[in-house]
């Protein structure tokens, strides 16, 4: 096992304070360590305030702390700029606005959408509509059935067609980390926009956006330990000057006439109504969290996990572990034991304190490939512990007696 | 018994497995689709009714234990039963799978998935054939879909 | 002075353990009692998970607390179904959601949309967008200086082109309660959609939607003691069920496959993305609050520290009211200072431990009608005092020497 | 003498009563417009440039007494300097209003604007007249918008 202190940092989620918990479903969304619950209860309790427009003391304390946690996003994903951070509602909020801002403005018949199989829905409901609307195609990548991405056709798929490039970074389902670098350069050949949908990887390892020179990328506060109605839309700057705003308001305007009006600068034209002060607080809190401990040590013990637990599954008779065949994956393991139904396995582990997600994991395009209509997921964060993989077998081998 | 034990007991579990009246019936008078969009799970259940008398009846698909156990309880409950005796069992089974209450008499063998009410996500589960039966009986086309 | 147990109240809002603080800005956003700060912390410290979709246990108990916050807020404004209750991040989003999902798919060139130049930007530009897209034209109801609508000519306004009249139920800067009933029977008779903006209204009054009859709600959490990021849009059932979504994405599907979606129930239609469970919570226990001290009762408190604000303020000299001549108004005052600028006076008020807000208040246009740059507001709450409006009113004397 | 005492000291304060050049200029050859997006304050700076000399300076418009003083003493402080020390006083006026931190032998009168810097939300006010006269000297036509 890597080195993390595991105890120390246990005993600063409340959560866990009850010892008969083993939570295995942080892909889903992640507890909270007391820094970010007493970060959001201290804002209220102590500096509460509207941000941006107001003289008085309390509003300035409030807004400080509102862009220092904007910065301190900035800084986790390498980004140049802070203007670059877009505060949503979450990873779907970020992707819907580029569907609606950028591309039902740019798109047009005959243009093509490109996106793979392994996406999770908030990357394909939106750009399904989008293309319903502007008579654009939406094109898939392949899958392989190994959980990875079939690639073999890439310079087919990407074509001068081409417009908009969308890829899950690392998948909910699989934990497959997709070679995103290499698909980025491809559309860059033909001038395609990027856009990456960083959910599940940025809570896990260092993304650097510098490094991936994508034009958007996404993820979500819920799932890195900070609260939940806050998410990121990273662009780039010249891209999101270029765009028409999204949802539009108070805060979001330079001037507003009877006829027309004009945007305020980037970020603020996206951030339409009074802002999400406190989740972005609550988030800042979280990065800092995170950064303390450190990303890469935090990848690096999950990754021991993961070893763990592929090890032991694997020990199980006729269990199913979906991918983790090839290539890097993040700790997410999806499952089936054959003759239980996933639901009725879930319900089982949980009457042993095991949170675990059965079901389609909003990827119900992976389902049909995979030709099951759900998954058991086990999903593991900086808090797990190696016991509690020893405990989801033995709950595993026990149902699975129980139902044979 | 636990209240888990207690809702997968030997009936449910032997139903799953052996599933009665497992199949398509070749020209059924009556037939719909039911889908539980929670789990991505799907039956159809298929009935042939002469003179108001269901003389046959069956289901293909697949889900879970208690779907499936439910779905086979069914078929065997509403064998030879007239349509307005199956709407009736339609809403004792309602009644019982989400309060828990239910009577010996009217019930009989259904009984079994009383224990489903102590697990709210599951009450779909158990409703879902009886929702489908009764969209087949309502002639309905819809997908029946669990509320 | 109308009863409530106003020590009690104070000390139930932790921000107020800094004596000196006189906040006069609850329009902009009101502060937290300990009871919605703990609701939020209890939430994330003691049974945090995703809801609707895990078996698990935990998953239930945040379900049902998400579920009970959504029928305590419908039964607070009387709607009679909870699935009415369409949770979004304000009234912002609330109006850009029906603006994009209503006004874009079913307007069309030769149709008006009409609102009133009382409106807080986030009800007017939604719709100028959503009209330059359509092709509809965009009116407004004139107001007068007084801060009233002008309804001489409303037979002329609402006709049969009219397809939607939306409209500010308190204003935010004069304080003006419209007679939105009356409004709302003119634009029945030629079956308009009526969309009332009640941001400023339902924290301070009893509102009942089908009394009222309208077909869209919207208002905030923030703004009635709940947490920042929650908002509601109230809609008719079977105007829901007849939209298309908005934003698209996770647990608003009842399926996907590559080449189609189909939609989920509502409200869950339009909640795309895991939901905003920690604010909905906090927004419930802001409502339960409420009710305990009962919203008739904080409306006559509010009402009785009005008259003596107005009293007190008009006997400044050279202080000039916006509004509050005649009707119903809620305890909103906007106002200037002869040969001092408002944000000028803001600072020296600050100084003073005063927060007012000083500023066009999101609502241009009427500072165009009223021609001025901006006005300081005070605006008052269930926690506010009369000894505060003497603190106000003492400040404002002394920073009024000081400039003259 | 207390901070927001420090800011509103008696040179602004007359300033911004009897400000100094407040007028149009008829055939300026520069001129600009300036906007604060968070007030909706505005002005607007008139320039005479001759062999690159500011010959003429003025403004109008309305706004906070920082802004107005501000605006007045900028007009003071331009007059007969050439393009290049305007660039340069600008650049010094900015560093002051934002750090606090000005040579008193280069900002001469304008030091009593220093205090602004303490007040964050006000340092847009102090900065848009150099703001807008710095778009005039750059023939922009633009509205400078203080960012
Ligand atoms: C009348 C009115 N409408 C709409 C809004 C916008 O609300 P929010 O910023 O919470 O979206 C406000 C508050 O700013 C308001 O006062
Ligand atoms: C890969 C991926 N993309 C997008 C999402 C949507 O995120 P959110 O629900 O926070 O909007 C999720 C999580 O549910 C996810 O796993
Ligand atoms: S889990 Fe699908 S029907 Fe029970
Ligand atoms: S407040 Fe408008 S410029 Fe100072």
């Amino acid at each position: 096992m890597s080195k993390l202190d595991i105890n120390k940092i246990r005993s600063d989620f409340p959560i866990f304070a009850d010892k008969s918990l083993i939570y295995l479903d942080s892909a889903a969304t992640t507890h909270k360590p007391k820094q970010v619950i007493n970060a959001i209860s201290n804002f209220y309790s102590n500096y509460y305030a509207n941000v941006h427009r107001g003289i008085y003391e309390l509003g300035m304390k409030a807004t400080e702390a509102y862009q220092s946690a904007r910065q301190n996003i900035a800084n986790f994903i390498n980004a140049s700029d802070w203007r670059s951070i877009v505060f949503t509602g979450g990873t779907t909020e970020s992707i819907n606005l580029v569907a609606y801002s950028w591309a039902r403005k740019n798109l047009k018949t005959g243009d093509e959408i490109l996106i793979t199989e392994m996406e999770h829905h908030s990357n394909i409901v939106p750009w399904q509509l989008a293309a319903e609307e502007t008579g654009v195609l939406l094109k898939y990548i392949p899958i392989n059935t190994d959980g990875t991405l079939d690639l073999s056709n890439i310079d087919k798929l990407i074509t001068s067609k081409t417009k908009l490039v969308s890829i899950i970074h690392q998948s909910n389902v699989f934990g497959t980390i997709n070679p995103i670098k290499k698909i980025i350069n491809h559309a860059k050949k033909v001038n395609a926009i990027t856009f990456i949908d960083a959910a599940q990887s940025i809570p896990h390892s260092h993304v650097d956006v510098q490094d991936l020179d994508c034009d958007f990328l996404a993820f979500s506060g819920h799932k890195m330990l900070g609260p939940t109605s806050i998410g990121v839309l990273y662009g780039k700057t010249e891209l999101l000057d270029s765009m028409m705003p999204f949802m539009s308001g108070g805060d979001m305007i330079n001037s507003v006439t009877m006829t027309e009006s004009t945007w305020n600068d980037i970020p603020y034209k996206f951030e339409a109504g009074t802002p999400k002060i406190a989740q972005a607080i609550g988030f800042g809190a979280a990065i800092d969290y995170i950064n303390d401990i450190g990303i890469d040590k935090i990848h690096d013990y999950e990754q021991s996990l993961l070893k763990v637990a592929l090890e032991k599954l694997k020990s199980i008779d006729e269990l199913e572990i979906y991918g983790h065949q090839t290539g890097e994956n993040g700790a997410v393991i999806s499952f089936n034991l054959e003759g239980v139904h996933p639901h009725d396995l879930a319900q089982f582990l949980d009457q042993d304190g095991i949170a675990v997600r059965a079901g389609h994991h909003c990827a119900q395009p992976i389902m049909n490939k995979l030709e099951v209509s759900a998954t058991i997921r086990a999903s593991f964060y900086l808090y797990n512990t190696e016991e509690e993989i020893d405990k989801l077998c033995a709950s595993l081998r026990k149902t699975q007696s129980f139902f044979n | 018994m636990n209240e888990l034990q207690e809702l997968y007991q030997q009936v449910i579990i032997d139903h799953n497995h052996n599933p009665r009246n497992f199949h398509k019936i070749k020209h059924p008078s009556h037939s719909a689709k039911g889908h539980n969009p929670l789990c991505g799970d799907k039956f159809n259940i298929f009935l042939t009714i002469k003179d108001d008398i269901i003389t046959e009846i069956s289901f293909t698909g697949s889900g879970c234990a208690i779907s499936k156990a439910s779905s086979s309880l069914m078929t065997e409950a509403l064998l030879g039963k007239t349509v307005t005796e199956a709407q009736k069992l339609f809403d004792l089974v309602h009644n019982m799978v989400t309060t828990g209450l239910a009577n010996a008499k009217d019930i009989g063998k259904l009984a079994v998935l009383s224990g489903v009410h102590k697990f709210p996500v599951r009450v779909k589960c158990a409703i879902l054939p009886w929702h489908t039966m009764k969209n087949a009986l309502d002639k309905s086309t819809q997908t029946a879909i669990t509320e």
